[in-house]
């Protein structure tokens, strides 16, 4: 290594300083400052879902019309749907913390391709801008999955979603192909395939479906648009079309895009555990090959979306057994979360109370899931409420409890302030409260016989309709405080320092907020992130002049 | 040279193996003719792979990641075309078939003439 | 014990041969779950008050999972999880296998109604009579877009895609009215797609079809209006209504849709949104189309746009007669909806 | 501060990437993962055609009768000749000789242009014929239910792909044009490597293409 480039050792300027001015953010290639742009648009985004989501649940307050006409309802859970999926949570914990944190926690400067990385921020915004432009413009009323043939009859404008969503996708694939890239050719001596971090290794996995996966999602998305521009036919029953082939392509994405948004935040979840029980995970090969585990089997069950969409009873066999399959990986992995906590020192902080309530939302989200893949059961919970409460439970109980367990973990690492304990762990219960008390109804208007997608209801339905509405408030609110806090903690917080937690996971080893390229010096990690019997043997090594 | 002399007799192979397809082609080879026919594309792929694409100088990530898209394209098609496979009578589509529309999105359906750009004689 | 369950989850009554065999894995599966969540829940807490920092020691204890334990972690719950997966299969394929004596019954989902009608029978729209204690086999079929025929009672639901038939069968226990709701979002009116099954006695339902052969209800016929039954000025009329997009949102089929159909609307009484009421005669249909915010049918959103300037007279009178044209008849019985195809040559 | 002795795991200092071999590595890589990719964009076409030909065996089998299987075959050879071409201007830029793999790379643009001409003629045929995707399709020599999907399905697959070649002869002159102002050599010349592939995947598809739309 030619030693002409020494950088300073000691206090150097932070990623925030490091240049000035708004044009060094928009035209930067540090991954830190392109995972904090993330960060800001993906809350704006959540905002926006958020927001849609309380109008939807007022709306059902009561039967009839509330606030909204039918018309206005069926765009308004489009919007909810297509924001918070394509737009907050497939890209929320990689582009921001993924973006952050891949590198530092393998020693890197940087990921494999930085300009990509600028590029996928700008192809997000852009997919972002279109999508947003056609719900709203052309107030587009088919829900999320856009299924054939109403997608292609409706008098909406559906092509620029069609698009936008496109756009987000290429975005998506840019960065998984930089993550593993990275992961492959930038691991840091000493970083061998089994002492990767755990989020690492959950962003890893993460990326191959989303390499794998989206192209896909683009394809169909194109194929539709061609519906509706050419009537192409391919799915138009009257042309000879099958539309079961579109449920077929846009699940084969859709499925594992549900691991998309819950892959990390177990990820993050592993990398919290460890951190605030003080303790080695349980096991490192069983959370690692679980991960892979369910990349992979993830896209072997994505029929289990259509039991009753006349699929044969063949396939509907089939792609039950194999959802059984991606359940177990989840079930090794809650194990392994209380096998660490056994016997550990553990620290109760708002992340490790977010942690809780992860790993007691995600088992009954996941057991709902193995009970809607149970194929006679799905007879009758399909389409219903038990279904959104279903990937409620995964999506917002887990995938959301994650992204905030990350966001007040590294908050000290991103900005170098610490928020108000207290604050947050009263916060965090009542998230988790207000959280339980919204979707929990939703389990029983399922079970009532509420199909989803309903402005108006029969009357029977009314009084879990207003429990669950009545928990979207608190929820709304618990999130309300949040923002409040943490904006402040922006300013005022105290500093933090350069490990406030005490880990030892390899990113806590530079500075909070790191240097413009990561370590003062190459870092030197000759034992595995999270080993706490052996405190501070991980350095930097120390700069020889 | 060594490298140039390979790239001709890969290529060699290459034009030999697509000869060899289209006059199978002419066979009729019955229910045959499509997995024959795969097959020689995916020697001939493969062929490509290794010698034009540099895969037989880069072992590990690149064959890693080769293999998996092959394999979920396999599960991709071979999943769908088992479940279609097992559908029972009634459940395939019999064919066109007049489905009714929206009222008055019948215009949706673009015309059974050709688009303006697309003459017609 | 089945029915304490039943109110505990806020399910419907059972009211098919299916509904205890869905209920009674359901019954076992939430079971399983909120004795194992507890059990979770109650380990994390107890981990949290006996190993909370300052207690426990702070040295790390060396510690890792044994691998029996590892497999421990994967088996057992892969074997409930097979176990649920084969039950749940074993029912569902009996589900969709409908008993050789069953009776059909073709079901049209259309947005946004259901239709029945029955192999020697009258169709029916928005009710569907069925025998207690006889296998019912539902060939569905949709004429536009997925809908998904739903019977909470019955812990029923498949899917009626356009273009083919799928097949479910069911037998009702008990006598009763069932909702039957949509459960595949259609468009703008899936939440009131909504119609009811009507469960009688054999003997019950006999007499009901007795009567009914003998005296039809009276459906909208699809091919009603056929050209030789019109003026040049309706014929016209039907000619501008396409061309200025009015099918957009008025049907002449008697079906409900952003705007009131036309099927005999001419002469109808209607109930306008303020309370009044109108007959709708020549004054109202132009005024309609002029201003048509004026009079707004009572159960309609105030979207019409103004026409005013964009239809001459010649057209406005054109319109009018066509609506008049629309009066309904009383059809004949529909034809027996066969699937009209063969097998598939394979 | 030493030097590893294997080029991976790179120090994570200095330029990025430690030397020029990890660098090469970690963009192949991403090539690699690019190009599955668009394997996996292509097989969701591959997917409908398989789900139709299972539906419609016998229009898919009598199809190749209404295509144009000469001007298919000849595009075939036109492909895999320029792939050749590709392959040695990669070899020929490996060994320093930059000129020969500038003169190959331009070739192999004609036959990539010429495969664009011959397929233009090749829809101009069928539009001729009526033979249009969907809604439009008014061939009257071949009206079988699920026909039009066959064509469908010809024009989209084809129309995907030569959107693809039209990318790769934009990739191939850029690349021609850098190799003539001297900016690859022997020792830099990963862009012609990454750009070669993308050809290479180009015509792999193609010749998956080909069986299933003109020989079987």
């Amino acid at each position: 290594m030619a030693p002409s480039h020494a950088e300073p050792s000691g206090a150097g300027p932070s990623y925030l300083d490091a240049e000035r001015g708004l044009w060094s953010w928009l035209t930067t290639r540090d991954h830190k400052r392109i995972g904090v742009m993330f960060l800001a648009v993906l809350l704006l985004m959540f905002l926006l879902g958020g927001v849609f989501a309380l109008a939807l649940r007022v709306e059902l307050l009561t039967p009839g019309e509330t606030v909204m006409g039918r018309l206005a309802y069926n765009r308004a859970f489009t919007v909810h749907g297509v924001v918070m999926v394509w737009l907050f949570l497939i890209p929320s914990i990689p582009t921001a913390f993924g973006n952050f944190l891949l590198p530092l926690m393998i020693g890197a400067r940087d990921v494999a391709f930085p300009r990509l990385n600028l590029a996928s921020f700008y192809l997000y915004v852009l997919g972002a801008v279109m999508t947003l432009w056609g719900v709203f413009q052309g107030g587009v009323d088919t829900g999320w999955t856009f299924y054939t043939p109403y997608s292609t009859v409706t008098g909406r404008e559906v092509m620029p979603v069609l698009l936008g969503v496109f756009v987000v996708g290429f975005s998506t694939i840019l960065t998984g192909i930089n993550f593993i890239t990275t992961v492959h050719t930038l691991r840091a001596p000493g970083v061998t395939w089994m002492k990767v971090p755990l989020f690492v290794w959950a962003l890893y996995g993460t990326s191959i479906i989303q390499v794998l996966a989206t192209p896909v999602l683009g394809m169909v998305l194109m194929l539709v648009a061609l519906e509706r521009v050419a009537g192409a036919g391919l799915f138009d029953p009257s042309r000879g079309g099958d539309p079961l082939l579109f449920q077929h392509l846009f699940w084969f994405y859709s499925h594992p895009a549900v691991y998309i948004m819950v892959l990390p935040g177990m990820g993050v979840i592993s990398e919290t555990v460890c951190a605030f029980s003080r303790k080695r995970p349980f096991s490192y090969r069983v959370i690692v090959w679980s991960t892979v585990g369910i990349s992979f089997v993830g896209f072997l069950t994505w029929g289990h979306h259509m039991f009753v969409s006349g699929q044969s009873t063949f396939g509907a066999g089939a792609f039950s057994v194999l959802s059984m399959l991606v359940a177990i990986f989840t079930a090794m992995k809650i194990f392994t979360w209380l096998g660490t906590m056994y016997r550990g020192s553990l620290w109760v902080s708002t992340p490790f109370t977010y942690v809780l309530g992860f790993i007691f939302l995600l088992f009954f989200g996941g057991m709902s899931g193995v009970a809607v893949a149970v194929t006679s059961a799905d007879l009758h919970w399909h389409d219903t409420y038990f279904v959104v409460a279903h990937f409620h439970f995964i999506m917002v109980g887990a995938s959301l409890m994650a992204f905030l367990a990350a966001l007040h973990y590294w908050f000290p690492k991103m900005c170098g302030r610490m928020y108000p304990e207290g604050m947050g762990i009263g916060t965090a219960v009542l998230i988790i409260f207000g959280f339980i008390a919204t979707f929990l109804p939703q389990f029983l208007l399922g079970n009532q016989g509420m199909p989803r997608r309903y402005a108006d209801y029969p009357e029977a339905f009314q009084p879990l309709h207003v429990a669950s509405t009545a928990g979207a408030s608190l929820l709304g609110f618990g999130f309300l405080i949040v923002a409040v806090y943490l904006g402040w903690s922006l300013r005022h917080g105290r500093a933090a320092g350069r490990n406030p937690w005490g880990s030892e996971g390899y990113e806590w080893l530079s500075d909070s907020p790191p240097p413009e390229f990561n370590f003062h010096a190459p870092p030197r990690f000759p034992r595995p992130p999270h080993d706490y019997a052996n405190p501070g043997v991980n350095t930097e090594v120390e700069h020889a002049a | 040279m060594r490298g140039g002399v390979q790239v001709l007799a890969v290529g060699a192979v290459l034009l030999a193996l697509a000869t060899l397809s289209f006059g199978l082609s002419k066979l009729h080879l019955g229910a045959w003719a499509v997995p024959v026919a795969l097959g020689i594309a995916l020697c001939k792929a493969v062929l490509i792979a290794f010698f034009f694409m540099h895969l037989a100088e880069r072992p590990g990530g690149p064959r890693l990641v080769i293999g998996t898209a092959g394999v979920f394209v396999g599960i991709l098609v071979g999943l769908v075309l088992a479940e279609a496979a097992a559908r029972a009578w009634p459940t395939l589509p019999p064919g066109p078939f007049p489905v009714s529309r929206l009222p008055g999105t019948e215009r949706s359906g673009p015309p059974r003439a050709a688009p303006p750009w697309l003459p017609l004689p | 014990m089945s029915d304490l369950m039943r109110r505990i989850l806020f399910l419907p009554e059972a009211a098919s041969s299916l509904a205890p065999r869905v209920d009674r894995l359901h019954f076992f599966i939430i079971g399983t779950t909120f004795v194992v969540g507890a059990g979770i829940g109650l380990t994390g807490l107890f981990f949290l008050v006996r190993y909370r920092r300052g207690r426990a020691p702070a040295q790390e204890p060396a510690m890792a999972a044994p691998t029996w334990m590892e497999a421990a972690f994967a088996g057992v719950p892969l074997a409930f999880f097979l176990l649920w997966g084969a039950l749940g299969f074993q029912d569902y394929v009996w589900a969709r296998t409908p008993p050789r004596d069953a009776l059909d019954v073709y079901v049209t989902g259309k947005q946004w109604m259901w239709k029945f009608a029955y192999p020697d029978g009258p169709g029916m729209v928005g009710v569907l009579h069925v025998p207690t204690g006889t296998p019912v086999r539902l060939l569905l079929t949709s004429r536009d877009v997925i809908h998904s025929f739903y019977v909470p009672a019955f812990r029923l639901k498949m899917d009626a895609l356009p273009g083919r038939y799928t097949e479910i069968w069911f037998e009702a226990v008990r006598p009763g009215r069932y909702r039957l709701l949509c459960a595949e979002y259609c468009g703008l009116d899936h939440s009131r797609m909504r119609a009811e099954v009507v469960a009688l006695e054999p003997a019950a339902f006999e007499s009901w079809r007795a009567r009914q052969l003998a005296q039809p209800t009276w459906v909208a016929d699809e091919s009603f209006g056929e050209e030789g039954t019109r003026g040049p000025l309706a014929r016209r009329g039907a000619v501008v209504a396409t061309r200025q997009g009015c099918f957009q949102c008025h049907t002449i089929d008697g079906t409900p849709h952003i705007g009131p159909t036309w099927l005999g609307l001419y002469g109808r009484e209607e109930p306008l949104a303020s309370g009044d009421s109108v007959r709708a005669d020549v004054a109202y249909l132009t005024e309609s189309m002029m201003d048509p915010l004026a009079k707004v049918v009572a159960g309609y959103a105030p979207v019409m746009p103004s026409f005013h300037g964009r239809l001459s007279a010649g057209e406005v009178g054109a319109l009018v007669e066509y609506i008049k044209s629309l009066q309904p008849e009383r059809p004949e019985p529909p034809p027996v909806q066969e699937p009209a195809y063969g097998p598939l040559p394979r | 501060m030493r030097r590893e002795a294997s080029p991976r795991p790179v120090e994570p200092r200095a330029l990025h990437f430690g030397d020029e071999a990890s660098r090469q590595d970690a963009a192949h890589l991403g090539m690699w993962i690019f190009l599955a990719t668009e394997v996996l964009l292509f097989s969701v076409l591959f997917t409908a055609y398989a789900l139709y030909r299972l539906t419609y065996p016998g229009v898919f089998q009598q199809a190749p009768a209404h295509m144009d299987v000469f001007l298919g075959t000849l595009n075939t050879f036109v492909l895999v000749v320029s792939s050749i071409l590709v392959a040695l201007a990669v070899d020929a830029i490996r060994n320093g000789r930059d000129f020969a793999a500038a003169a190959l790379l331009a070739l192999s643009v004609l036959l990539g242009i010429a495969f664009l001409f011959i397929k233009a003629a090749e829809y101009t045929k069928h539009v001729h014929d009526g033979a249009l995707p969907g809604a439009w399709y008014a061939y009257e020599a071949f009206a079988l239910p699920g026909a039009n999907l066959y064509f469908t399905l010809y024009w989209v697959m084809t129309g995907v792909h030569a959107v693809h070649v039209l990318v790769g002869v934009g990739v191939l002159v850029t690349l021609a044009l850098r190799t003539l102002a001297g900016e690859f050599g022997a020792r830099f010349h990963t862009p012609v490597e990454l750009g070669g592939m993308y050809w290479h995947l180009v015509d792999v598809i193609w010749l998956f293409l080909w069986p299933l739309l003109y020989l079987t």
